[in-house]
């Protein structure tokens, strides 16, 4: 068994984008998306600082520095891009204009509820960003994580022990491992990587899963 | 692997562009007919325009060939000045308007409102706006001090903030929008001219079915990023019009 | 005793129009204004229909038929102007941005009601536009009316008998008669019209009237 | 005749134009000092900018050489990458910051607020965005669906909408905004630029006292009516700074 790395992880979401989807890409591994994204497909991607129609990262000497995107790493527009200030940028999130949110997580549960953003300890100052309004407003949510922490523990689970993002709001799960849907009869498996089985799947998970049909 | 969402997206319309082989993002529509395709019996309707400045007269006329009744129109005027408002009440196909100056009101809507056969909500210009957005962008309620004290407020819930009195307004959404554009490109983004964007912007952003039709189109990409009004998220639908300018007032 | 005509009640308010104010004027009476501000001042006019920097009306060979002002009236823009939606037009209305207002009334009372809006007949269909918007969200809302019906009633009461506008905001009544403050105390004479004597003004008005201090 | 109301008009500067003999409006101020005279103790100030793309550097300058003590400032990070707002810090002057992101937070934040010497106030950036508009559009209060069932909504009001539940939340009024603008005329109409816009229009339209530092100035005119962002009647006091462009992230 393999697990998919992070490239990997990134591309198997980038080929369940369609084309004509506003997207909203969380920080960290989601920003690898684009990258992957079939070039026949136009893909619009929102970055929530007021940016729709966000292009690749520059090569150095043509940076606009007044252009970044949500992760404060600089950006270029695509043609027929347009910005916008704050608050029409979450009005379009918490409006459901947003098809899909891809975020990271440090925890999904069977119910669709997510943890992201603060993982409690005092010795981490809390931070949200945009997370609790992409959770809530756009169309889909869909997490992109590792299956188990460092030391192995689940981050699949039955209820989340991290402070939630949002409640019951994830519709699947992407990880190294594989493709969840979450239903209403908790996780199901959509999609395994390569030699891993149902099996070997449910002992790495803390949560029950069953079989797509 | 190979799970598709493909076709999901039922607001973006896409096309296979054959010259290049890329599946691309085309909202533009044939035709008046193609733009209003799928209305159905009794959806909310909102309408653009302030007067008949930035009102979208020829999808208006399209609406009167269509099939659909039981229609409501949320609209600033009660067709004061347009040509094809009024036609549009003498039909009998619209139920309510909501509104907020029918005044002066065009013969065809004052005889339906005096013989009860048309309902009509008044409600403040700024509180009819702000409604409007706050569907847009995912407030169900908000409170205001408009109508607070008023004959407008009466059956409304209010509270006070800091000892003043404000009235709680809910979100309103609709089932379509019908927007007038000065240009728009393929993607939907839209830039509009003078007093002629009015509500067309928040009103765009409040329907599942946004209809757009505008005098100009623009390639993708001439359109400044920094001057679009209404970004392509918020429109279904694209049809070029070579309407004529509004009339002398 | 020779009560103010149109011009001249326009004029009475220009003239108390500081530079700088950012005025918003209602439907009728209040639309002559502008042709009376001295020359000298810069005062910028808001149009809710989404204008700031409204100028004159254009002479017909000159006139931008996308340029209409709240009466549906074709206009100029003045350099400085700007142009914007209606939600954002009724933020700096609501939001307390707009320095003043002057609206036309069917009658203003000593608490500061003001009734402009429905005569609540059923022959009339009721429309209301801006106005209650306006009367609640402008920082001073003034009144610029006739003193008396062309009955000889007075439109100066002790409470209003139409429908409310708005409820205590009127600071300043400006009539072809007289020139009024709404005090705690009641309406305060602050100014007549050439020939009026106070009791004369008080035996035309149905509200009790005070000298100014 | 002749009352006068000169004078009242608090929040607009003119002065008296010797060339033309007229009384013009004109926010233009001379220098930083000038722009942030009269900050007082306890300020709620606004400060523009996402990341440092946007944010007034010079204004934020200027502010540790002034005396107002015992500050809020609203600010959507904690200084990362600036470098003002963490020698502000620095200062002891910020007793409790409004925030939605504030990592990675620069060493005298972390400190102060792991000392209790700093409040740290924690909001959804939407939420963030929208209780400023609120307070620009005169709007008390409004319902989110953001943070519902979270612990950013414990002790907060709640209520059901059509079966979903949202959080009540207030307008986030301020004393003072520091703005950045690409350029501005002497009316105070501003266009930005880039992604250096974000919070900048919402926070102009939410302060007693709306401060705007500026790369450019425009003539009275040059600013075409239809791409001006924010409107003068928000603004204050411009001043112009060569600022330099923000660094390469």
């Amino acid at each position: 068994m393999k697990p998919l790395n992070r490239s990997e992880m990134a591309a198997r979401v980038a080929g369940d984008i369609p084309e004509g989807w506003y997207v909203n890409l969380g920080l960290g591994l989601p920003t690898l998306i684009p990258d992957y994204i079939p070039k026949d497909r136009e893909v619009v991607f929102h970055s929530e600082n007021g940016v729709l129609g966000m292009g690749p990262v520059p090569p150095k000497h043509e940076i606009d520095t007044w252009l970044i995107n949500a992760t404060k790493q600089n950006i270029t527009l695509l043609k027929g891009a347009s910005l916008f200030h704050h608050a029409d940028s979450f009005g379009m999130i918490r409006g459901g204009h947003i098809d899909l949110c891809v975020l990271g997580a440090y925890e999904v549960a069977q119910n669709g509820d997510i943890a992201n953003w603060s993982t409690s300890q005092n010795d981490v100052i809390p931070a949200v960003g945009g997370a609790m309004d992409l959770s809530a407003g756009a169309k889909r949510l869909w997490a992109l994580m590792e299956h188990t922490t460092k030391d192995g523990l689940s981050r699949i689970v039955e209820r989340c022990s991290y402070p939630l993002t949002a409640a019951g709001v994830v519709k699947r799960v992407y990880t190294n491992l594989a493709v969840l849907d979450v239903t209403p009869r908790g996780f199901e498996v959509v999609d395994l990587a390569p030699g891993m089985t149902f099996e070997a799947l449910q002992s790495l998970t803390s949560a029950q899963l069953s079989r797509s049909e | 692997m190979g799970v598709s969402c493909h076709g999901a997206g039922k607001r973006v319309k896409t096309r296979f562009d054959e010259p290049t082989g890329y599946f691309v993002i085309d909202k533009r529509v044939r035709n008046i007919e193609a733009a209003l395709e799928g209305i159905k019996d009794g959806a909310v309707i909102l309408l653009g325009g302030f007067g008949v400045v930035g009102q979208p007269q020829e999808l208006l006329g399209g609406l009167l060939h269509h099939d659909a009744r039981d229609l409501t129109i949320v609209s600033n005027n009660a067709g004061f000045g347009s040509p094809s408002l009024p036609l549009l009440f003498a039909t009998g196909r619209v139920a309510k308007l909501i509104c907020s100056f029918p005044r002066p009101a065009p013969p065809p809507f004052e005889e339906l409102y005096r013989s009860g056969k048309i309902a009509l909500e008044i409600v403040p210009q700024g509180t009819l706006a702000e409604r409007i957005r706050a569907a847009g962008c995912g407030i169900p309620a908000f409170y205001t001090p408009t109508a607070a004290g008023t004959e407008l407020a009466r059956g409304k819930e209010t509270r006070e903030f800091k000892g003043r009195t404000y009235v709680m307004e809910h979100a309103l959404h609709a089932d379509v929008a019908l927007i007038q554009a000065w240009r728009a490109d393929r993607w939907g983004n839209l830039i509009y001219r003078g007093t002629g964007r009015n509500f067309n912007p928040v009103m765009a952003m409040a329907a599942d079915l946004t209809i757009v039709q505008t005098r100009h189109l623009a390639e993708l990409g001439e359109l400044d990023p920094e001057t679009v009004v209404t970004p392509g998220i918020f429109v279904d639908r694209v049809v070029q019009i070579d309407s004529p300018d509004p009339p002398q007032a």
